[in-house]
């Protein structure tokens, strides 16, 4: 179908005060020659919108251009149906963000000059803008694997089985259970907080086992994966058999491994029989007789060290979170089989949140002593049993300790193959023969899942938990971060849904976080690819594969369409049907740039659109001021910056550009995770061409803008546009 | 071997409100809030992770049960809800109970020696008796010292018409019954600590 | 208003804080109708007033931009603010709930021009910023605040000064007589996710807040740290308004205390040590003390605590104090026991921040239904049902797990509408 | 007068005895619950609540019964009348055996077995007010206003509440840190309640007897915290407070070289006097250290 574009200008919300709206109108009509411009006095009233509408259906208007207000706002008024739309910043970025002073012409004109460059930034850019074509496939599966039969991955199959849709659940094992399976009794989960509850393994197996939704293998691994989310081909291998299943999704849930008490001799491991760690002390309690293993007598003096191997530089440096809980569960089994038991809690801080803190109580209550303090020393006691040693903070002297069985609260080390997000391993590599691996990913970037921190495979563990770097995958349970039982079985659920709605998003085209319900993504000009690997390797999903020669294979349905990939591509061949190089390019190049000895220099602002553009709409609304020279086009990332874009503005006669995106490091809040960071690699780069076109280096700049930055706005745009102010006009204006 | 709950045990059952250091967290909220802080060797806190780390001596030895004014301030902040005025109350007893407290302990000489017999002997105390055996605990001369440094007060009540000037006063027309009645709780309560024991 | 076989798929969810906005926003994106309620006249809850997140220290307007994006793209999503769930009737799978819609005074025209408030010359108290700044009577929360749509304070609506605003907005958008009304809907589930108050500082009598000017409370010192809070970010002593060089956070005022709040609020340990590094930002010679009985910075944010703990400039007192007295310069003195040198202490500063607890609302705010299941201190105990608690109504709980928990919920909404009760 | 008579059983406790050291406290009462209207039965033949030291003599059952054999007393002579007590040792005895009773079902059978062995018995359902409580809930604050015929007026005062008639049984529900009870009663008398940080601050109590050196600090602390104040007089509800705060003043000016001569009285006294009393009525007269310079102009 023929695009008909139909252009509206708002002059309402002072707009039609500070600028000369027929001006624009000429713009749109006679310099950009779009075929139907009007302008109206409220454009997201009532008779407004009713206007559009009206194009639409009688005047076949199907691309609108709105030169109103920020994008932001009144989204639900402009919601018209056509996927077609694009907004120009007149209110924010032209009106409010300038100081023009009554009778000042010269302000007023540089105003004019900004409304009317947005307004032909926006003209191109509906001018170059496609409608997406949602991806489909009539092969996608919605079935959602899920590897691991522990809690949570039992969870997780029984939550999606409940929903309406097929599970297919992996476990490692001969039975379903996990390291649940092996224990007595489980905390409480429900008022008053303070019994032991029965295992709940059992009951759930069973039902996981009995449901038509869920088929189960047993003794399996993942042999290989390969594919997207709804297209995932998983060979699950059991002993020599292998079998193929697809999935639009996958859960993995495959819980911990306790850390390994070989490495906690300084707590007395190995000291004797009656040193065991709490998986151990399970086991012993769950067949019934609490003894010492040294000699099989009972065992009714208990001490039970939390933090073993956890909170440790020299171990895992982060808390193991269910210890104290499960170690208080411990204590009580003690009291439950020996009315005189005595039992010693040997901590650093106890760590009983929520209502938990009842669970505390409780076991005090038992008679369950807290002693915060380090073991100093372990040995074998002169009657059986051990003396153990601890430096007593609150007494503050060094205590020795009488007791029959010495429990360590070893702490969980995620069953979970990570790699280095920064060096990610090329295909072939890491997925040996031997299957080590959970999921063993054909991927380029490698048979893992990126780990963000310790091991764990998430992306941004506060805002989006469940997000690994891999679309369609996510985790449950210990696996992503450590947590108790009950903890887990939500997490288990919620994750069940994201895998969910991972197959549901597949099969309406669209992408999950962060552009959830994005319809569009992007398509690689192949005959024009350099094999260079970049947006291979730079891809943050790891959503392009590679063939043998290097070429990029690209999985439509794991892309989260950022852009990266487009923004690394040095030969622009990846574009979006409503983002591309091309189009940023043209729009920039639409820029009027005055003359050289205008002395009005041109400042071009890439800004992220998730966190700076809210700050720069923000900063309108609180009076900040800024520059009238600078233009600001929005990108989906700062990922998707093409370093083209950057000589295209020298080559225009920008005199600077500035980017903004958002914090990156170690405590990155991209929400493409590495966008910016990549932004700034390439940057670095720019000085190359600066100097190929015998340009400063300074002329270009990157900040890190936060989304409540709004303050300090004005005085970076500012500041940035008085150094550029400071060099020579760039000399590519006269060209 | 420290950490031995024999002794705990025995406090938890013997002393009165002393099951009740169990359940305490060790913040140190009771010791901050006590008006003779700067007198204690040990806070309650403190008492209380002695009493469950088993040192019987160090907790029956110190002063610090004896230096409670009963203001009730530490069970009113208590986040635990420990009784702790009454724990105190009960180590002292638990402890003079053990003849482990120091002879010379002043409040366990006055509150066992004089005040507990002075209102048993008739069943309401006598001050004037009560002021007297105080003063001369420690003998006739320390007595007169005693006696003449607090004169002024003593004056001062007497001439207002609050203090009896008569050293000793009759019993109470129930006295029998009231002994019969002392009598027979310190029997039960005999007979719990045996069966508890 | 809705039809059967819409409502066979619609999802209430009530309170648009994280825990809300997440179910409504995972729910919506499985392809369910989700009608969203809101009280205050934004959504955001309390984590739109924390100034940042621990342990990135990032914006949480950051966490909630998206969202709110996440709900302008997704039409599945209607957002009812200022309303109310007033009576909730029928089953799992079919509820009939009546929602009262609070006038706003402000209709749906407006465009955020923000005339109105410039003109309006009334100020009141600005209940974002705990009434520690005044604000106009006709406004937005707060600058990101979504909707952008403006608001009238009820009392404010009733003046003359209303009447005359009505000329000012250029769109006709100002009502001054608009009335509550109440609306009725159909859904099949419902997640109740209506979160916490901040415990009332003032029943904690020993620590004087309310008396003693330069005793406040954690959340009040997230709006003081904010750079659009009342003192545009600066942290000064509330009497004086002088620089903060030495300040004390006193963890569980109010948290795990049979006094108060007998459970443990979570956060709190690592809201301190949040703080404790704008203190740092703002002060790099400012002494900090951290009172606490345990520092309970669970799992990975175990890493924030060490990362605090490198900087020699804060102490780190075992003690619950037990009490706050003032001296004649209005300094608040801490008086209490260092619990590991069992040493009594009386420390004087310049001010002291209480680490205050969650209050869960259910405990003021009942979910009007029958057979929801409560705990002793007012959290929903989800037994199975279409009436699924979430977030800070189950437990006092930090922004990820709000999350997870939200997530989980909006699974557990979308199974009773599959099923239909 | 339409006032209906209001009676009580009441115990005064062993400090309240005639020519006893709270003998102040006990006659104002009298005279203050003569105004009112209000008759106090004292429980015939009662004995000594054990008070706070009784602990190291006595164990945890006796001293509960000799609180038991009061309670059984009132009873056989005064049926369920509400049970009132002026002195908050007293009081408190009272209260914490109650509880106690309430708590164990054990307590309360061997109290029952020890009270047997007297030929007493109590049936329970007492219930245990302190005088302040039936002022506030009984007679109530409009009416002990309207009663003032000569207001304390310009007379600054230090309510000194002290411990046992706020913790842990606070008075009518107040505030354990900072109650108002007292404050209240002091403007109610038409005088100036002044800000007093010591109002709930112990003075020492019982050791007083035994540790004296380590309790005079404390009084000197809320002596000098009234002074500062600018208070005239210090008043108060408790009589250990009142003994230790009014009869040591000479000995905290020895040892701290302090010039304190600051009356301290009950709020029976203030009241009996706003009311009209005389000077004796209000037992004025028995102060060690006169309040003649502050309130004699107000006496009838």
């Amino acid at each position: 179908m023929e695009k008909k574009i139909g252009c509206y200008i708002c002059s309402g919300c002072g707009i039609g005060e500070a600028l000369d709206v027929d001006a624009l109108v000429k713009i749109a009509t006679k310099e950009q020659k779009l075929p139907l411009v009007k302008k109206h006095e409220f454009l997201c009233g009532p008779e407004g919108v009713e206007l559009i509408r009206n194009d639409m259906s009688t005047s076949g208007v199907n691309a609108v251009l709105l030169a109103a207000c920020s994008p932001r706002v009144k989204v639900d008024e402009f919601r018209l149906g056509t996927s077609l739309l694009d907004r120009v910043n007149l209110r924010e970025q032209a009106v409010w963000s300038l100081e023009v002073k009554e009778g000042d012409d010269t302000a007023e004109e540089d105003r004019q000059m900004m409304a009317e460059d947005n307004l032909r930034m926006g003209c191109v850019k509906i001018k170059k803008m496609n409608p997406p074509e949602p991806f489909q496939d009539p092969s996608f599966s919605k079935d959602i694997l899920v590897v691991g039969g522990g809690m949570a991955g039992m969870t997780t199959a029984l939550e999606i089985a409940e929903t309406g849709y097929k599970a297919i659940l992996v476990e490692q094992s001969g039975q379903l259970g996990g390291m649940v399976a092996r224990m007595h009794k489980v905390s409480p989960s429900k008022p008053p907080y303070q019994h032991l509850q029965e295992n709940p393994v059992a009951a759930l197996a069973a039902k996981v086992e009995g449901h038509a939704n869920i088929v189960v293998h047993k003794n399996a691994t993942i042999a290989k994966t390969i594919g997207a989310p709804g297209l995932f081909d998983v060979s699950i291998q059991n002993g020599g058999h292998v079998s193929q299943v697809r999935v639009g999704s996958i859960v993995v849930a495959t819980g911990f491994t306790p850390y390994d008490a070989s490495k906690l001799d300084h707590l007395g491991q190995g000291t004797s029989p009656d040193v065991i760690t709490s998986l151990e002390f399970e086991e012993m309690a769950k067949a019934g007789q609490i003894v010492r293993k040294s000699d099989g007598k009972p065992a009714k003096r208990v001490a039970f060290s939390l933090c073993a191997g956890s909170r440790d530089k020299n171990h895992l440096e982060y808390c193991s979170a269910a210890c104290c809980t499960y170690s208080l569960k411990q204590a009580l089994y003690v009291k439950e089989q020996y009315a005189d038991a005595s039992t010693y809690i040997l901590y650093q801080e106890i760590r009983t949140p929520g209502q938990m803190e009842d669970f505390y109580r409780k076991v005090q209550d038992e008679g369950g002593i807290f002693i915060k303090g380090d073991i100093q020393k372990v040995a074998v006691g002169t009657a059986g049993g051990l003396s153990v040693q601890v430096n007593d903070k609150l007494l503050r002297s060094s205590e020795t300790l009488a007791v029959d069985l010495l429990v360590l609260a070893t702490g969980m080390k995620p069953n979970v193959d990570t790699v280095d997000p920064n060096n990610p391993s090329p295909v072939g590599v890491a997925a040996g023969a031997e299957v080590k691996h959970v999921l063993n990913l054909e991927y380029r970037q490698g048979p893992s899942l990126p780990e963000l921190k310790w091991g764990f495979p998430d992306s941004h563990f506060i805002c989006f938990p469940y997000e690994t770097r891999r679309t369609g995958i996510y985790t449950a349970g210990p696996a992503r971060r450590p947590m108790g039982i009950a903890a887990s079985m939500t997490d288990a659920t919620g994750a069940a849904l994201k895998a969910i709605q991972a197959v549901e998003s597949v099969a309406r085209g669209a992408a999950v976080h962060p552009r959830a319900g994005d319809l569009s993504y992007p398509s690689f000009r192949q005959e024009g690819c350099t094999q260079c690997k970049r947006c291979t390797e730079e891809c943050p999903f790891g959503a392009i594969n590679e063939d043998a020669k290097g070429n990029p294979l690209f999985n439509p349905t794991r892309c989260r369409r950022c852009g990266t990939c487009m923004g690394a591509c040095p030969q622009k061949i990846i574009s979006f049907a409503n983002y591309s190089v091309d189009m940023i390019g043209a729009m920039l190049k639409e820029v009027e740039i005055p003359e050289e000895d205008a002395e009005k220099p041109r400042i071009l602002i890439f800004a992220c659109e998730n966190d700076s553009y809210p700050a720069l709409d923000a900063m309108a609304r609180e009076g900040g001021k800024i520059s009238p020279y600078v233009r600001i086009i929005p990108l989906r990332c700062l990922g998707s910056m093409n370093l083209v874009w950057i000589a295209d503005a020298m080559s225009t006669g920008f005199d600077g550009v500035l980017l903004m995106g958002c914090r990156h490091g170690e405590d990155y809040q991209c929400h493409n995770v590495r966008g910016s960071a990549l932004a700034e690699i390439r940057l670095s780069k720019v000085s190359e061409t600066l100097n190929r076109l015998q340009l400063e280096s300074d002329r270009v700049k990157m900040v890190e803008i936060n989304i409540m930055d709004s303050h300090k706005l004005p005085g970076i745009i500012n500041s940035f546009v008085a150094e550029i102010q400071k060099l020579p006009a760039n000399p590519y204006k006269e060209f | 071997m420290a950490y031995d709950l024999s002794f705990a045990r025995d406090v938890y059952k013997h002393s009165e409100m002393g099951h009740w250091i169990k359940m305490c967290m060790q913040c140190g909220v009771c010791a901050g809030s006590c008006p003779l802080g700067p007198h204690w060797e040990h806070s309650p806190r403190q008492l209380f992770q002695l009493v469950r780390a088993g040192k019987k001596e160090e907790v029956l030895k110190s002063s610090s049960m004896w230096m409670c004014t009963s203001c009730y301030n530490c069970i009113v902040r208590c986040p635990r809800h420990l009784p702790i005025t009454h724990i105190v109350h009960g180590l002292a007893r638990y402890a003079s109970e053990q003849g482990m407290v120091d002879p010379k302990q002043p409040t366990h000489r006055f509150a066992k020696e004089i005040f507990w017999k002075n209102i048993t002997a008739t069943g309401r105390v006598a001050e004037m008796l009560l002021t007297m055996r105080l003063y001369f605990a420690d003998g006739l001369a320390q007595g007169i010292k005693n006696g003449l440094e607090m004169q002024a007060q003593a004056l001062g009540m007497l001439k207002t018409g609050r203090l009896m000037p008569l050293p000793f006063r009759s019993k109470i027309k129930g006295y029998a019954g009231f002994r019969a009645m002392l009598d027979k709780a310190q029997e039960l309560e005999a007979k719990h600590k045996e069966s508890k024991a | 208003m809705t039809d059967g076989n819409t409502a066979r798929r619609t999802i209430l969810v009530v309170g648009g804080g994280i825990s809300g906005l997440t179910a409504a926003v995972e729910a919506a994106e499985v392809g369910y109708e989700v009608i969203l309620v809101e009280k205050e006249p934004q959504l955001g809850g309390r984590v739109s007033q924390h100034n940042k997140y621990f342990p990135k220290l990032c914006s949480p307007t950051c966490g909630l931009e998206i969202n709110f994006q996440r709900i302008r793209n997704n039409s599945r999503i209607q957002v009812y603010t200022l309303a109310e769930v007033e009576t909730i009737s029928g089953t799992a799978g079919n509820y009939q709930v009546a929602i009262r819609r609070n006038p706003r005074f402000v209709n749906e025209k407006c465009t955020g021009c923000g005339d109105c408030s410039q003109a309006c010359t009334t100020e009141v108290d600005n209940p974002f910023n705990f009434g520690l700044n005044k604000v106009k009577a006709i406004r937005n929360a707060h600058v990101m605040a979504y909707p952008s749509q403006y608001f009238m304070d009820p009392l404010f609506a009733k003046t003359d000064e209303a009447k005359k605003l009505v000329k000012i907005c250029p769109v006709g958008a100002i009502e001054p007589d608009q009335q509550a009304m109440t609306l009725n809907v159909q859904v099949a589930s419902i997640v109740w996710a209506t979160g916490w108050t901040p415990y009332n500082a003032e029943k904690i009598r020993p620590y004087g807040f309310g008396r003693y000017a330069n005793v406040t409370t954690n959340m009040r010192f997230e709006r003081m740290s904010s750079v659009h809070g009342p003192n545009q970010g600066a942290i000064v002593r509330p009497s004086d308004n002088k620089e903060v060089r030495n300040i004390a956070f006193i963890q569980c005022a109010g948290s795990r205390d049979h006094n108060y709040l007998p459970f443990c609020s979570r956060i709190c340990c690592l809201a301190s040590m949040k703080q404790a590094t704008y203190v740092r930002e703002q002060y790099p010679d400012a002494k900090i003390t951290i009172y606490y009985i345990d520092l309970r910075a669970m799992d990975r944010y175990e890493a924030f605590l060490q990362k605090v703990m490198a900087d020699p400039g804060i102490r780190w007192i075992k003690s619950k104090p037990s009490r706050i007295d003032e001296d004649k310069e209005l300094n608040p003195i801490v008086i209490g026991e260092d619990t590991l040198t069992g040493q009594r202490y009386q420390e004087t500063y310049d001010m002291v921040v209480l680490a205050t607890g969650m209050e869960p609302n259910c405990t003021t705010e009942k979910v009007p239904a029958a057979g929801v299941e409560v705990d002793a201190y007012g959290f929903v105990v989800n037994a199975g049902g279409g009436i699924i608690g979430t977030g800070c109504s189950l437990s006092p709980v930090d922004v990820a797990t709000s999350v997870q928990s939200g997530t989980a919920a909006a699974l557990k909404a979308i199974q009773t509408a599959v099923k239909g009760g | 007068m339409s006032e209906k008579i209001k009676e009580y059983t009441f115990y005064p406790g062993c400090s309240s005895e005639k020519k006893a050291s709270a003998a102040n406290m006990e006659n104002s009462m009298h005279a203050m619950c003569h105004m009112l209207g209000i008759k106090l039965n004292e429980i015939d033949d009662w004995n000594c609540c054990s008070a706070s030291i009784g602990y190291a003599g006595g164990g945890e059952l006796p001293r509960l019964a000799m609180t038991a054999r009061n309670f059984a007393l009132a009873q056989q002579q005064q049926g369920n009348k509400d049970l009132v007590a002026t002195c908050a040792a007293c009081w408190l005895a009272l209260r914490e055996t109650e509880e106690r009773m309430e708590e164990s079902t054990q307590v309360k059978a061997d109290l029952a077995t020890a009270l047997k062995a007297a030929d007493l018995k109590y049936d329970g359902g007492l219930k245990i007010r302190h005088m302040v409580e039936v002022l506030i809930e009984d007679i109530g604050w409009e009416a002990l206003k309207a009663k003032v015929k000569k207001p304390l007026t310009g007379v600054k005062i230090a309510g000194y509440v002290g411990c046992q008639t706020n913790r842990p049984f606070s008075i009518a529900g107040d505030n354990f840190e900072n109650p108002q009870y007292l404050d209240r009663m002091i403007e109610t008398v038409g005088a100036t309640a002044v800000p007093y940080d010591k109002k709930v601050a112990c003075c020492g109590g019982a050791l007083a007897f035994s540790e004296l050196d380590k309790v005079t600090p404390l009084i000197r602390d809320i002596l000098q915290s009234a002074v500062d104040n600018g208070a005239d007089l210090i008043v108060t509800p408790c009589p250990v407070c009142q003994l230790n705060v009014e009869v040591y003043q000479d000995k905290v000016n020895k040892t701290f070289g302090t010039h304190f001569n600051i009356p301290v009285v009950y709020y029976s006294q203030l009241f009996v006097l706003a009311w009209g009393g005389s000077w004796t009525e209000a037992a004025l007269n028995q102060q060690v250290i006169s309040a003649e310079a502050v309130l004699k102009k107000f006496a009838s």
